[in-house]
């Protein structure tokens, strides 16, 4: 089992999404995060108080994967995320040593494949 | 001059002054949060610009004697415009009946706004408003209650059905086209941020257009009361046939619906306030749900982005109205003129070309002038401003800062010397000053 | 007709109107964000629902010539409201006194939503509140105002404190009752999701207020004065001693607190404030905030899931004040009436019977429409609905939508043919229409 | 007595108690989110505090007659303050030109607390404003306003420039540098957190500034139409000017400058309002955009920690608007003096000595004043508390609040008795009452 | 060491905070995230865009724990946040090589021992 | 390559950052979040309920880094974000076993060294 965690562009989200759908990969949890990297400062001022923003909006995906699911994930989050210009992000895969579902108990491989609803 | 109608008339002008800011809410709750500054800003600076250029020459160009087409120059500058009454208004300051036009004339190039918001640059909006007051609202208004040739045919329109909101619609639609759609338009989903600002806009909006209405009638009598409720009444009937209409298509009434339910009820009463009866009113307002509740659900499916439905809402909702004024007009309220319904079928025509030409003219108008503007300042922002948010972009802020990552830069030299009453100590725990 | 009292009186009825969405915004910012649109479109339900349901029927039985108990339906339909003054006022057009006492019953319907939050079927309450407005609203408003039993008995109610406050504080703890708690209380800390919303309500609520009571007085006259001030210094007085008595319980003086002390003592003046002197006004509002303060603390031990506190604010508050009102009444600065603090006992007796007969009257009626309501469809929504949130539940949408995840559904066919206008040109670099 | 000016004068004094809750948005979201309430309730406690102090004292050292410097009893505890008109106001009840007054106070003391938010100690607050109001507020409008002696010498103050502003920035002065500057001050950026609040405030504040100035004429005549209507024009000219000095400067036309540049327009217009030509107040305004503009911008380079600028806002766009009255006034509009550009430069030099006068004492007494505040109560929370925001630590909220990680502290004893009228059986699928 | 995240329903979070208080586990980190899995999506409408949310509201846990606490927080999670309905969470157990206590300076186990607050 | 994990005080923040930016670390992301610990509960008001909030706020970051970043790294957040009092924060690390750069693809260390900025 492997943790996948991807920082993206908030407006490349969807795009991602439909990505990681699109490869079977169904469960996964996001958050919004801010990041810093090589990306230029933006610039604002509040009356007489400039200020520089160093940090810019990102979100982060959290995705418990299968050994064998990892390639095809990274590979999705990798074409669906890239814009080209600095700022698009990064992935890291971090391993796990074990997994639970909470509704079942179930473990491991097991825990992380989503039921699929009755109408999808 | 009568005091009455004085003290009704400062507060009716207050009354609709207020109905700007309202409109930055319910326009700014529409968009996306990285957006709701510049929306909100858009409203504001018309009154800045517009009022100023209102004050420069707007309020003579339509209302200072002139032609069928255009007031003159006589008023410039406020030049002549003094505490007696002025000849459009026999019982109010002179300068008090061109203030209370002055609001009109920010709220109408405000409104149309709400049809190019997320994507227009900044300075290039400032242009387009100042001028746009000048050359289509000025002389539309002039046709209209100026003495042109709109009022002499005996177009009704009580508070501004065309002059105001076809008028707007209209110009909104052309901008809307003009200025293209937004880069994630029919792409993503633009989820409003803050559907409350949209309530509170609305909100606001109908205690102000009290003022817009009721004020019309430029005193404190009966054809003032009949303005008010009819804008008290209109509204009611819109905001149940919505819900209603609402509850039947997805079983949810929804809050941004009732919000633009109770928008386009005020906008169809408005020409129609002071020449029906109330319970017409309530009609007007019902049937006014119709073609504005369907307009918005199909032009959602067309690639038209006019992003906050100001035509549906402003310009259909306007015609509306004003057709259905000449409809419901009622002799023995208005002591004016009856509509279809009370044997007066060429009312409704007379209505008809006013709706037309206020669409012909405004079109044409607002495309030679945003075709102008482009010239000097291109309309739209780039798409990499678009996507960062046209707050930070156009105005250098953020509407809900968190101060995180935030770093504030030093001026050069602080200045180290102490500010002038820095001896006084500090007290307590307090800072070293 | 009088212009003075006409202006006034047109102004004084869009304030009361502007304290509906006002008391959206104290009741929403007091509730969970998940909440806050269902919570806020109770109250702007009201403005259509109970609206038209005033024009079309509760004027009539409120304020038309009929028995003791009830008017009669003479002005259904608002036949015969016209522009000349009616009955019931006497310099005012009849209309606007139509209009006026209508945004009364909108707001005591409003009210009571308060005691329901977060667990009502919208469907539901729009029935609810309606058929209320018609059956429990016009007749107390007609026992009262209307010429019904309890003014010819001479009971003191200025501007609602039975026929408003009590009446909608008795109506929602029955609702509170038979709905029953919401799933989390008492089980779970459920916290304002946005106080400065509550402080703006509370803020725009005093400022209608000034219209709530100075209109009641009809004309712009001294009594008018008298009310206006007393809604002036009695929440001023309340207000302070709340605060004190915060900072004395836990040495923190709350922001809802404050609100609440505002309301409060709006409250508690309304039905004396064109009866007591304008000192007597600052005593009672300072008195009004003791039994309504510890009531607060002392419901929230019990079971009662009044969430809001409609009870103590409106229930207690405007007992407390009808009671007082026959102990501070002042007939030098009335000229109808003297309490027993100066000499006439009688009045308070007659104020503790028009209390008791609007507390039985209310309860009853409340108890009997809910269960009839409950029959057509249950009053409350399911646990899943109620955990979900009843904005996505009920309105099918979200107060602050970040759009993340938000996947646009295209319609099944997205209109391929251009709209009409497309043909012109998009300006710059803008998209492609 | 006049209904027209009772009716004017009615609504004039609930839009400027209106204008208090204005400011608390104004100010509320300039600050960081933890100290969001804290700002707001220190505008909130002046409408209690302040409020009650006027009717105890306040407008009787003010109003009731006394020497050149202060009024005397007369009037306290409103004693003499009746329905007939008082000597100040001919045409209005005396009990409503008190609530007028006190409006004025209430709002002064609320403006000062704009330099010292996120820092200092609520109580110490709440005791500060409440005698400022009687020890310096009370004095200064008795020089002016009241029959002393800056009255007497031809001072010409409209609406309050000296009184109000001039005053309250003096005592914000002061205050800023006895406390001493926020922990964070020119270390951490401090960002607004809620910039639409700013704007609505600002919004508010104008719709309210109408009754501020306009109904200081104390009547619906002719100076209150030219007082309302440079109360219209003024902040236009002020927003223009400030839009394109925004611009120059980075390119950027920022929101919190446009709500700054309507509040100093409104400011510098405040003494002048009734006595330039319309076209003058504009001019006037556009010019009172470049002193507080660059002041802004030069505050921000020193150590003083003023922290929403109320020096620069009120201190000097109110000497500005002083000074100006002065040179522009016309006795042709207000039939009683000229300024400099009329050929009158005596009344320059009357403003100038009205303005160090009022600057003197001001800071004089507010200096004296908390010196003794700071001797009962600290006048400055710790940094702990500082740091965890003052809405936790003085008032035991949070402005936003999630529940999440919120414990439910149950009553020692829960009350397991049901409360009386838990009989009731709850209705559908209800919770257990 | 090990990493315990966690994620669960908001209106689970005061229950699982507890049963961890419980079983002595007093050192946590959560954040607000969103989640998608087999629950059905919901549809909201604004004026006349429909649109599909695929994310629910879920807290993310993140909890530093010695090896031999893994189990019992984990058991208190699986127990105090299941309702049995899709959509309850899932945990996962990642290694972690070191630890730090900023305040202290502190590593490892002692790194994670709260101080237990003196009125507590 | 690891994973830096730190929980700071959110009045901490920028000067955490500036250690880092000292030290060449300059990519990494944050989020806000709630933490638990030793810190002593504030209590709150709202009419008649009280309330105990036992979360306070933390700001929590991310940093990948390659192993020999790891020691200067820690070392900056620890005397960064110190004031002694209880409530300072945790670091963890964690394994990482592949890291890459969205924009490129770049793989493992070369994904975590930002551009710099032309003009930086
Ligand atoms: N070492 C890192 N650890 C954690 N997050 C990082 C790291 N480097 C970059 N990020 C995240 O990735 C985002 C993009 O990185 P950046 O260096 O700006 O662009 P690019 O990856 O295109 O070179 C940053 O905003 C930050 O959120
Ligand atoms: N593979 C995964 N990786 C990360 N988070 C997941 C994963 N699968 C599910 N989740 C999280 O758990 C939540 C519940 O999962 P879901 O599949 O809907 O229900 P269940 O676990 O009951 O089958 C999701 O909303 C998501 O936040
Ligand atoms: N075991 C843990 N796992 C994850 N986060 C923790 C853990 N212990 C503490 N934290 C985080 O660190 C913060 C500070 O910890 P705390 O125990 O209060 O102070 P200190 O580290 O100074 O003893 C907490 O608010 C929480 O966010």
């Amino acid at each position: 089992m492997k943790l996948v965690i991807a920082i993206v562009r908030p407006e490349k989200l969807n795009e991602v999404l439909e990505a990681l759908y699109a490869n079977e990969v169904r469960g996964l949890t996001i958050s919004r995060v801010q990041g810093h990297g090589g990306e230029t400062d933006r610039v604002e001022t509040y009356r007489g108080a400039t200020v520089k923003m160093e940090l810019s909006e990102k979100v982060r995906l959290e995705i418990g994967v299968s050994d064998h699911f990892v390639v095809p994930t990274v590979r999705a989050i990798l074409s669906a995320a890239r814009t080209g210009e600095v700022g698009d992000g990064k992935v890291f895969v971090l391993p796990v040593e074990k997994v639970w579902r909470i509704r079942t108990g179930e473990e491991d491989q097991a825990a992380v494949t989503p039921v699929i609803p009755a109408l999808a | 001059m009568n005091a009455a109608d004085t003290s009704w008339m400062l507060v009716s002008t207050a009354l609709v002054l207020l109905m700007t800011p309202a409109l930055a809410f319910f326009y700014g709750g529409l968009v996306r949060s990285k957006n709701a500054l510049n929306t909100m800003m858009m409203s504001v600076a018309s009154l800045g610009f517009v009022g100023v250029a209102w004050a420069v020459a707007g309020y003579s160009l339509a209302f200072s004697p002139g032609g069928a087409g255009l007031g003159g120059l006589t008023h410039a500058f406020l030049r002549g415009v003094g505490l007696e009454p002025g000849p459009a208004a026999a019982t109010i300051p002179h300068v008090l009946f061109m203030a209370f036009q002055g609001t009109f004339a920010i709220i109408t190039a405000a409104l149309i706004s709400g049809a190019i918001v997320e994507r227009m640059r900044f300075s290039a909006y400032l242009v387009f408003i100042t001028v746009w007051s000048l050359v289509v609202y000025a002389p539309v208004a002039h046709w209209v209650w100026g003495g042109g040739f709109l009022g002499k045919l005996g177009a009704l329109d009580f508070a501004g059905g065309t002059v105001v909101h076809i008028n707007a619609g209209v110009a909104a639609l052309v901008a809307a086209v003009m200025l293209g759609q937004r880069k994630d338009f029919a792409r993503q989903a633009t989820l409003p941020h803050h559907v409350p600002f949209t309530l509170l806009g609305a909100g606001l909006l109908w205690f102000g257009w009290f003022g817009f209405n009721g004020g019309s009638a430029l005193a404190a009598n009966g054809v003032a009361a009949l303005a008010f409720v009819n804008t008290f009444l209109a509204p009611m009937g819109t905001l149940v046939v919505w819900t209603l209409l609402d509850l039947r298509r997805s079983g949810k009434a929804t809050a941004v619906g009732a919000a633009t339910a109770i928008v386009v009820g005020l906008v169809a009463v408005t020409p129609a306030s002071g020449f029906v009866s109330p319970i017409a009113a309530l009609a007007l307002g019902s049937i006014a749900a119709f073609p504005s509740y369907f307009a918005i659900l199909w032009r959602a499916r067309t690639r038209l982005d006019d992003s906050l439905d100001v035509v549906a809402a402003h310009g259909l909702g306007g015609t509306v109205g004003a057709l259905l004024t000449g409809v419901f007009a009622q002799k023995t309220w208005n002591g004016t003129a009856d509509g279809i319904l009370f044997g007066n079928p060429r009312q409704f025509f007379v209505q008809l070309l006013a709706v037309l030409v206020t669409i012909v003219f405004s079109a044409g108008a607002t495309f030679v002038l945003l075709k102008l503007v482009n010239l000097a300042v291109p309309l739209k922002v780039g798409t990499r401003e678009e996507g960062l948010g046209l707050d930070v972009s156009q105005h250098g802020e953020e509407a809900y800062g968190s101060g995180e990552g935030a770093i504030l830069v030093l001026p050069d030299a602080r200045l180290s010397v102490a500010v002038p009453i820095a001896g006084a100590e500090p007290a307590a725990e307090g800072g070293t000053t």
